[in-house]
């Protein structure tokens, strides 16, 4: 088994969760290598869009902004914030991949504030666009590191919806129906939902793990799922495209 | 939400963005090749019943030979748009195409006078009519495009126009004012006839955008009629002149000349002698009946109209006529 | 005193009115040659605009139609009928000009049907873009034949708002604050109306006309400003730019 | 209009669009020469306490020479629209220009990090926040541009980011389903930077949009600065390029690489060396002091700070990556 990082088997697991012919919303960072890993291995025709208007590019190395030229290179189209929002609130989207300082339960993520909002002890960037990847695509997903300080009983703010407060309240809400998140991508495991309660439940956990240790990273109780996986390991393959062609400079892998 | 007043009028389409989002679901992401002639075109994405909708203004860059395949093929019992819909709208009167129709401009032809057939099948009590006006229905569009069931403007208030809408009047919670809502309108199929165009379906025109952004977001299958294809490469190099993108696209058809007798801008301008014949040969039954079988059911398709019509001399005196040629010494 | 024709007078009439630096929205025939003949008079940054969006043209020649491509000729913008008519939404639109089948007392057009709006005795176009231009703009104008089948005590069909029922009621209506019906240019004679009750109210007549004649050429019962003027007819130089530069074919005045 | 839940965020700007209608009903239609020094427009056209908004996304097409200039001219009190505001919001912070923030994205610098400065600004308790996302600004604009007060979108629902804005929830009259109406942002001025105008305002630019188009529309007063400058004739030929119209526009000034140290698309990549300086620098207050006065309060303009920073060799480097020169062998 060949040597690698957390950052690079979390983008590994991510990348294969996107299938051929999907559209994915992404930012820069882990998401866009996870979405152009997929493109170089199984999924050469899924389609990327970026909230600032780059809609299907080409792109020829990782953008450092999501409205960065390379996020336009060789596109179908240059457009604008309302050609790739209104796209995806119309359902053309189908994933987003998000990340934040503190999850909860179900799913619900805070990028906003530590702290009371009108003083907040730790003031962070705020939605940009998670919030409304996350209302419109079909399928949301996380992905970040596990431990107790992010994976929280309570958020401190709920800057972008999960399942809300779980079962029917995520429909009940008003936002679009039949969306919500999907699969969360940790370095310890990966975890769904419970069809039912909406609450999060491990599915697959990472080799060197076990359900204790991914239980004891995280501030709030796990469900199981029935048959728990074993996830796969990055490929030789996997790690040779992301180091060569993808992140060459270890601007994400190198975190 | 309370309403303070409701038009009356019939919605001929589901404005719930729900439903449009379960069907934009299921339209396939992949940049695939479309090309197809337009009789297959027609024939596998327009269906009667459909609630049409045709992009252009007036006969300006409308597809127009699109709108004879549809009347070729015979379809019925569709509900159109009548967004400045001029000779499409008389080309589809003539078939007898529709019977529900959002009326913002029709009948007309602008400067030309007005469509006897227009009127009288409009007249015959056969179509049921819900007025809008020109704003109106872009801002319907717009609606569907943003994934909403409405957006307000402030204009037909305290009108017949109004109250024949099917829009509603409401009271806005930030400056208390009154504003109208207008439902989103989802068209099950539409065309536009763009200059340029991919196999994929990234498409660009030049000119007045008109409505066509916006239609082309909001339609749930779309048809792109085009003066000339070209590589895909050609549109990577310049992606900021795309105006719409591949997969709103479910079909692309090569068609020179696509928006004759209409004008297609820095191509061609309108054939004025032919549209007036077709609005003085409207007035005589026996005599359009012959007009429309030379024109339409006796030509296989665009190009056989064409030929009919002058062929392509005329397409090169259309051509000096858009460039204004005859003013450079 | 030159020789011309009615449509030529209530053009060049017509024209004065749009002083230099408005904006005007326009449809094609007379308002467009009324706004063509102000350009080349009193009027030369008179700003045109097209419903279509055709922003700021400089037309070659007569448009056919309102989304030709005369009227995006070498223009400011060739835009969307979103840009144009936003711009009016905004405020950015001075003035526009409109007619129709019928008008009323208080400026109110039909443009839409004779009889019943169900099973009409006549079918005409309907609104177009008139709606929109008559809420929008700030002062509506109206150019038309006077006659008392067109000035009716009611319309059968009220397409296009002037001050609607008078008095306050537009602005009851939720129509934008402070626009309105600002004058009625017919054959005969020049109206505006009273600023409390909002009815039409003469205040200046073409030559060769008296208020009596006016009146009779009218379904309601007109107003009379305190003093009325005697309009000045077509300039030799108005008539001659109508005739050789603006509209050689006599599409517009020979109808 | 019922409200269903109301935000308790407060908002900074007035949505009446009568009130933003008896604004535009004063600004000169005519086509007049705007061409000025970025000095004076900042000094005519952006005042204390106004409401300002920034074109562009993050460190891209983002006017960066009339970010220095406000902060040189030491602007203070003012409304800022932090609509993915990175490197602008990092010199605006630095300046402290403004004490009322509408947040979508602040701080960050995207991939790069987070601003200190910007950062510390807003956690001092000086700064009144209220919370948006990126779509909903974006729709606050659209309302403003289309003249209304109000449109709907679907998302924030049922998030603290709703229950700090200043939207309201309510329940369509057409669907029964809930939407949220975002408030029209009328911002007092804007600078927007492009890559080609005429004298007297008419503007386009290549690549993405973002949400220029209808902040140009929205804004009370426009700055236009340009890479270049280019004949009225120029724009003619091709009305169908123009972006942003002369008639929005106020002031026009040629500032070459007024994007810099961000990209502008086709013309120079962002100078990634020189934002790492910014960041790490904020760091130690007295470095950053003097930080500030090399980069900004001892430079006369836009070409004194590049000028200081690697001049035409740095440019022509910015060009190469843009371009990814390196590749073509």
């Amino acid at each position: 088994m060949a040597d690698f990082n957390t950052m690079e088997l979390m983008i590994s697991i991510a990348a294969r969760e996107l299938e051929n012919g999907a559209s994915v919303g992404v930012g820069t960072g882990a998401p866009c290598a996870a979405a152009m890993l997929a493109q170089k291995t199984a999924s050469p025709d899924l389609v990327i869009m970026f909230e600032a208007g780059g809609i299907r590019p080409r792109l020829p190395e990782m953008p450092i902004s999501v409205g960065d030229s390379r996020t336009f290179y060789k596109a179908s189209m240059a457009g604008s914030m309302g050609d790739a929002m209104e796209a995806c609130s119309r359902g053309f989207v189908d994933y987003t991949f998000l990340g934040g300082a503190q999850i909860d339960i179900y799913g619900n993520l805070n990028s906003t504030v530590i702290g009371d909002h009108k003083k907040p002890k730790v003031r962070f960037p705020g939605s940009g666009g998670a919030n409304d990847f996350a209302s419109f695509c079909w399928k949301m997903m996380v992905m970040t590191p596990q431990n107790t300080k992010r994976f929280v009983e309570k958020l401190d703010f709920l800057t972008t919806p999960g399942w809300l407060e779980g079962g029917n309240s995520r429909m009940e809400s008003g936002l679009p129906e039949g969306t919500g998140p999907y699969k969360i991508i940790t370095d310890m495991a990966i975890m769904d939902f419970e069809p039912e309660s909406k609450r999060m439940r491990v599915i697959s956990i990472h080799p060197g793990h076990s359900f204790e240790n991914v239980q004891e990273n995280c501030g709030f109780q796990l469900l199981k799922a029935g048959h728990i996986e074993q996830t796969a390991p990055p490929t030789d393959e996997e790690l040779r495209l992301l180091r060569e062609e993808i992140d060459p400079y270890r601007y994400v892998i190198g975190r | 939400m309370n309403t303070v007043e409701a038009g009356q009028g019939v919605l001929f389409t589901d404005p719930d963005p729900d439903k449009a989002r379960q069907f934009f679901r299921t339209k396939n992401r992949k940049m695939i090749r479309k090309v197809m002639e337009l009789k297959d075109a027609i024939e596998k994405f327009v269906h009667d019943g459909d609630y049409l909708a045709i992009g252009g203004f007036g006969a300006n860059r409308t597809p127009m030979a699109a709108c004879h395949e549809i009347v070729r093929q015979g379809r019925k019992n569709m509900g159109f748009a009548g967004h400045t819909a001029t000779h499409d709208m008389e080309v589809l009167s003539a078939g007898e195409v529709y019977n529900r129709l959002d009326v913002a401009y029709v009948i007309g032809l602008e400067a030309r006078g007005l469509s006897a057939c227009s009127r009288k099948y409009v007249e015959s009590g056969k179509v049921e009519v819900t007025e809008w006006t020109n704003y109106s229905l872009t801002a319907r569009l717009k609606a569907a495009a943003m994934g909403v069931p409405f957006v307000p403007t402030r204009n037909v208030m305290g009108t017949d126009t109004f109250k024949e809408s099917a829009s509603k009047i409401v009271e806005c919670p930030y400056t208390g004012k009154k504003v109208v809502l207008m439902p989103a309108l989802y068209p099950d199929v539409s065309v536009i006839h763009v200059h340029e165009c991919d196999v994929y379906g990234n498409a660009r025109f030049k000119g007045i955008a008109v409505s066509d952004i916006d239609l082309a977001n909001a339609t749930k299958r779309l048809i792109i009629t085009t003066e000339r294809l070209v590589n895909h490469d050609e549109i990577a190099r310049d992606p900021s002149s795309t105006r719409i993108p591949y997969f709103l696209v479910d079909a692309v058809c090569e068609v020179p000349f696509g928006a004759y007798p209409g004008t297609m801008p820095y191509e061609y301008f309108s054939d004025e002698v032919h549209l007036k014949e077709w609005l003085a040969v409207e007035k005589d039954p026996d005599e359009f009946k012959a007009f429309l079988q030379k024109n339409i059911f006796g030509c296989k398709d665009h190009e056989g109209y064409i030929a009919v019509n002058g062929g392509a001399k005329k397409m090169r005196d259309l051509r000096a006529k858009e460039l204004l040629l005859s003013r450079e010494v």
